[in-house]
């Protein structure tokens, strides 16, 4: 019943004769959670950039909603994609970062509203009362007039998904969204992480808490050096890991 | 170990705003040094100011008497048009050559080299000679197929008024340094905020002027200052061309009257307001720029 | 820039109060020469306009009066050209440094800024002779020096004047002959300086002992400083004075003709003297006269 | 779920140098665009080469004569020497300046506040002809007690020369200028640089000499070269002065000659040439200080 | 048998009217571990900066292996020591920050020795060999003349302890140093620091990684608010909190 959202293809890149991301090949059933994690270095990001084509994939395909993203066909050949059509294509795709990237120069509802209204063109009335219940849904909505810089982290973080959603995409990126944050703000980003998964957000999440993984993910990947080693239910992937590079990483990580 | 957590339990029991244990109180160093050299700075500068007020070389009634005259005071108009109208185009272009200096583009990012190494290199005193007599080199202006048949002509003396002269040959210059200190400015800002404006799906330039050029700012304002107060006495260069701004009124004036010093007091009066009123005007937007 | 253009009349003079009349009435009083009008290139004579380009930083040749019009000696003389000539005089305020690019690229028809004739210049730009001026050296009232008629008085000592001066060349050719020497004495210590002011500024401040320039423009100077400085000397070597124009130019010999009708009918002769420069006057006007050193 | 896993197991159980499953690779964008204005750009920069080297209006015979005069080669080396003596004198001043607007002395706050301010108000030019004619305006220095006897007392004009005069005016202007920039690149070193070498117990001077400058060099380097670009044409005011730089030497030479464009030329190659070999050498400073 | 070597005593501290840390007294036995865990913002970080005075306080007294930190008796009455005293009593603590905080602009090498030289005027040669030995302790033999960025984050933080510890400090300040790594880097780190409690080196470490404080910490300190709200065994104050603020925190971070 699920239909493939995302279907990446046989993905290489490489940074300056380094493999970063090498041959993976996976998919993500819309609705699904995904989660990847690996070692520092094993290509998470590049592949998640890659995505939605902050990195051009040297190789390979990546198809989201069926459509290929960064590559367009002109007499049955495969052109690469002018950098403005893809602006269109990323649209459809949220992506939360590490450091959360919130534009310090904005208050909390003027990031929230600045894809909606100067890229979807969106009415400034409507895009501001989607942003309000979001930040509602995350738990801030007494914080729209902040600047970034009055927030702790966990709430800087918490914007920066809200802001994501506020484009409405379809899918959603995480980069290690609790990585940079203090060991008890990571759980309010968590709990707004599980609450957005439960609404049926299909979510590809790069993280290293393995209890996240465990609870929300449909799919574990582990990757190491650019490529996919192990994949497979959260279960099997963390309890009972095939690969010894995969169990060396779990003790070292849990 | 006991006897530790027994006695951190009595405080933390009380209150909120339980009565604090007083501990050593150290005096605060004094700096007697420090009025001492304030006393006799400010003397020193008292001592000056009496020195300068009162010494006739000075000539302080002919300053009062030149102040504002309307020749001074035409020359001060002049020099904040020309400022405001160069350092505009300096900016606007500047902004440009900065960005195609940051540019993949080979071309553009070659050009935009060329253009700074040169501009910055010619002084603004020959480039103001040169677009001012353009005509010389070349007496009429045409656009058309080289070689071949010119589409549009025009004499070049009457599209290069004295005052275009000036405004290309300070601008033109200006737009060289002003590209510089923006290309800083502009890697100076994270690139995860391209990276997030970029995966919001901004395009290009809707980027730079909602998300990058706006944070680059904190960086490029005290440069750019600089430049502009510059910019506000290298104005004075455009006498060369027939432009009678601030600091060549005065020396009009005291090239007949022979008062040289008062004259350029009064240049000088006038220059200190107005940078001034800038320097106010600069700390303002800097700190609503630092302020997030 | 426009409102340096101005009718041949309607100001005084400022500096003179002799007979005659004021120089403004002096001209109008000149006749048009209507053979001289019908010779002038055809876009003047269309325009009616000369364009001339005169450095206002040097008087009493050419300078801005209280009200910020030109003024000066040279000026009276080009407007009195005009008059003769039945046309208007606009006056281009130009630094030296543009002035002869502005001669060649025809943004002016004519540069005035008491501008020496030489023969080296008369290579690269036209000049018609108005005045034959000399040269004038002034120094501190409290100067001890006197007397000042040979340059070998000078050596050694510390001499201002302006950039572009014959007074460089005179300076030089004494160093190069080693006239100094022979007298066991230091060379001239020349200081060449941009604008008169600043030369003369030098010489009442102490900096430099003796300010060397053209008669006109140090006898300016001596009234201007009120009792500070002193005419301590001059140097008769008489040289031509006059407005530049571009090599070949039309007009050229056609304002050589107006100079030579303005001294026959006397106003030439009027207009200097309310200048107090007499002395200087010339009987022939003269286009690029030859010989002339330096 | 199984099949996922199972086809992903194949590709993990390659070895290390394995095949690689070629992917779909897209054709690359051309820029056939770029290459035509690349073309056209080219043709344009020679066209106007040959019309700048075959009009006569640039006479570039006489150039040629005047290119190696030894006047212009000596004005040269003085615009080099006063280059680098004021932009010594700027920098290491403007240091000083800088340190103290940041230092939490109120009376060192305030003071270079105040040299700022009035350093950069007024006209450079200005501060020259008032250097130089100080002796107008106070016919000896002396040093004594304010209103008693003076202890040492010279003459003026023996003690500032042209040449001190010159490196006074525009040294001491350079250096407020120079003290904004350095105060900037100083506020640009992150605060846990500081905090680190105080931890090792350094003092003060030593933290700034060792730690900060060299990390606040990055963002110094590219202002200063505009400065140091600005001060290599800006020597040529010291003319006021009787001081003959490059400029100022063509500039007397054609006001003998009258071939006043080749000789702005002649002034330019040379400048063309001294801003070029500078610029080479702040990219390759700029270079090593942004490696790490 | 062992000695007091740090002895906190009534330290208040005000940012702007704040309470960043308030009436805290604690002291540390010579050769013994303290850790000092708590939520943000409750003052650790302000408190270990004011123990080498970095950070001075408003009221209240920090000797160190008995001599006042920061405060010298004049004719019996305390003075605020002026900076260049302090520097020289800094010179027997070594610090290690969350942000590494490394000399970009110097090598590993260089690194180590800038304070040794510059401050303590030791000999190159004699610093370096001090040097040299350190990183092989720390497992960084090999990258002497690496430049920081040329490092991971874990192998930064190690060369910051080394650094430290060539200026031979009697006390090492730790504040949160695996707090900015990777989870798979954290233990190299930690490792490292665990090896230093070994020698007997004096520590005051503020982490949020409870395993470590578990095992190395001899006493283990709660704070919040600016105080000291629980002290005691690692056992006692980890496992059996007694009050609740403290099981709260906990109950987040475990
Ligand atoms: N922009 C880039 N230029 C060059 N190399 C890069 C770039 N981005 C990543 N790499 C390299 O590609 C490899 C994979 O990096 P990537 O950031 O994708 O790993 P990661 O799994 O996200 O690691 P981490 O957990 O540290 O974020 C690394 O060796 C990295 O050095
Ligand atoms: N330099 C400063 N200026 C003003 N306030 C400060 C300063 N440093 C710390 N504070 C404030 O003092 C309080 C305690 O801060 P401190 O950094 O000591 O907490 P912390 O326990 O280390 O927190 P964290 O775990 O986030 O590092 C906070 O409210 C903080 O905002
Ligand atoms: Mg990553
Ligand atoms: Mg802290």
């Amino acid at each position: 019943m699920t239909s493939r959202l995302v279907d990446v293809k046989h993905v290489t890149k490489l940074f300056a004769d380094e493999y970063a991301v090498r041959d993976v090949s996976l998919h993500v059933d819309s609705g699904e959670v995904l989660c990847i994690i690996g070692p520092s270095g094993s290509g998470k990001s590049t592949l998640l950039n890659c995505i939605n084509c902050l990195v051009r994939p040297d190789s390979g395909s990546i198809s989201v909603d069926g459509e290929l993203i960064g590559i367009e066909y002109r007499n049955g050949t495969p052109y690469e994609m002018t950098e403005r059509s893809i602006c269109f294509q990323r649209r459809k795709m949220g992506m939360v970062f590490q450091q959360f990237n919130l534009f310090p120069h904005m208050t909390v509802m003027q990031n929230l509203c600045e894809g909606p209204i100067r890229v979807l063109h969106e009415g400034r009335a409507e895009a501001q009362s989607r942003a309000a219940s979001l930040l509602g849904q995350v738990g801030l909505g007494d914080k729209a007039d902040s600047y970034p810089s009055e927030l702790s982290g966990g709430q800087q973080q918490r914007v920066a998904i809200a802001r994501a959603l506020n484009m409405q995409p379809d899918l959603m990126l995480f980069d290690e969204p609790t990585s940079a944050l203090d060991p008890e703000l990571v759980g309010e980003v968590l709990y707004a992480m599980k609450e957005l998964a439960r609404t049926g957000m299909t979510m590809v999440v790069v993280t290293h808490e393995m209890g996240f993984a465990r609870e929300v993910a449909d799919n574990v990947v582990f990757m190491a050096e650019g490529r996919v080693i192990e994949e497979g239910s959260p279960a099997r992937v963390l309890d009972t890991p095939s690969n010894p590079r995969t169990k060396d990483f779990l003790s070292k990580v849990l | 170990m006991n006897d530790r957590a027994d006695n951190v339990t009595a405080a933390a029991t009380s209150d909120e705003g339980g009565q604090l244990t007083p501990g050593l109180v150290p005096v605060k160093r004094k700096h007697p040094g420090q009025w001492a050299a304030t006393l006799v700075a400010t003397v020193l500068i008292i001592l000056i100011a009496i020195s300068v007020s009162t010494n006739p070389g000075f000539e302080w009634p002919v300053v009062g008497q030149y102040l504002f005259d309307v020749r001074i005071l035409e020359g001060l108009l002049k020099t904040l048009e020309l400022t405001v109208i160069a350092m505009a185009i300096g900016l606007v272009l500047g902004t440009l050559l900065a960005l195609m200096r940051l540019s993949n583009n080979r071309l553009l990012n070659v050009l935009s080299w060329l253009y700074i190494w040169f501009f910055r290199s010619i002084p603004p005193l020959v480039q103001l000679i040169f677009w001012y007599n353009f005509a010389a080199l070349y007496q009429t202006l045409k656009i058309g197929i080289p070689f071949g048949p010119s589409l549009l002509e025009a004499n070049t003396n009457s599209i290069i008024s004295p005052f275009t002269a000036a405004i290309l040959g300070l601008g033109l210059a200006q737009a060289a340094y002003t590209a510089e200190v923006i290309r800083g400015g502009i890697l100076s800002v994270p690139r995860g905020q391209f990276l997030a404006a970029r995966a919001v799906g901004m395009p290009g330039a809707l980027i730079m002027r909602r998300i990058i050029l706006p944070q680059s700012m904190k960086v490029i304002i005290p440069p750019i200052g600089n430049e502009v107060i510059s910019m506000i006495k290298n104005t004075s260069l455009v006498s060369v061309i027939s432009f009678a701004e601030l600091l060549y009124s005065a020396q009009l004036i005291y090239s007949r009257t022979y008062q040289t010093i008062p004259l350029l007091i009064v240049a000088c009066i006038w220059y200190l307001v107005v940078v001034s009123l800038f320097t106010l005007g600069q700390s303002f937007v800097e700190r609503k720029y630092r302020e997030r | 820039s426009n409102q340096d253009s101005e009718g041949p009349s309607n100001q005084k003079p400022s500096s003179t109060t002799e007979s005659g009349g004021s120089s403004n009435s002096i001209i109008s009083k000149i006749k048009t020469d209507k053979s001289l009008h019908n010779k002038l290139p055809s876009k003047i004579a269309s325009s009616g306009v000369i364009n001339v380009g005169a450095d206002p930083g040097s008087p009493p040749d050419e300078y801005k009066d209280e009200n910020g019009n030109f003024a000066g000696w040279e000026v009276d003389l080009a407007k009195a050209v005009g008059k003769t000539m039945g046309v208007k005089i606009k006056f281009t305020p130009l630094q030296f440094d543009s002035l002869i690019p502005s001669l060649q690229s025809k943004r002016i028809n004519m540069a005035i800024g008491q501008m020496g004739v030489t023969e080296q210049r008369e290579t690269i730009i036209d000049q018609v002779a108005w005045l034959a001026g000399n040269e004038l050296f002034a120094a501190r009232t409290d100067s001890s020096l006197k007397n000042i008629t040979k340059l070998t008085q000078l050596c050694g000592i510390n001499v201002a004047t302006t950039r572009g001066s014959r007074e460089q060349e005179f300076a030089k050719d004494v160093k190069d002959k080693k006239k100094c020497e022979k007298l066991n004495k230091e060379p001239i210590n020349l200081h060449v300086f941009n604008g008169a002011d600043q030369a003369a500024h030098s010489v009442t401040n102490g900096r430099t002992d003796v300010f060397w320039l053209g008669s006109t423009a140090v006898s300016y100077f001596v009234k201007q400083s009120n009792g500070k400085a002193k005419i301590v000397g001059h140097y008769t070597d008489k040289a031509y004075i006059g407005p530049g124009f571009s090599k070949n130019s039309k007009l050229s010999p056609l304002v050589k003709q107006a100079i030579q009708k303005l001294i026959d009918g006397g106003s030439y002769a009027l207009l200097l003297k309310n200048w107090g420069l007499k002395d200087s006057a010339i009987a022939n006007a003269q286009l690029n006269p030859t010989g002339t050193p330096k």
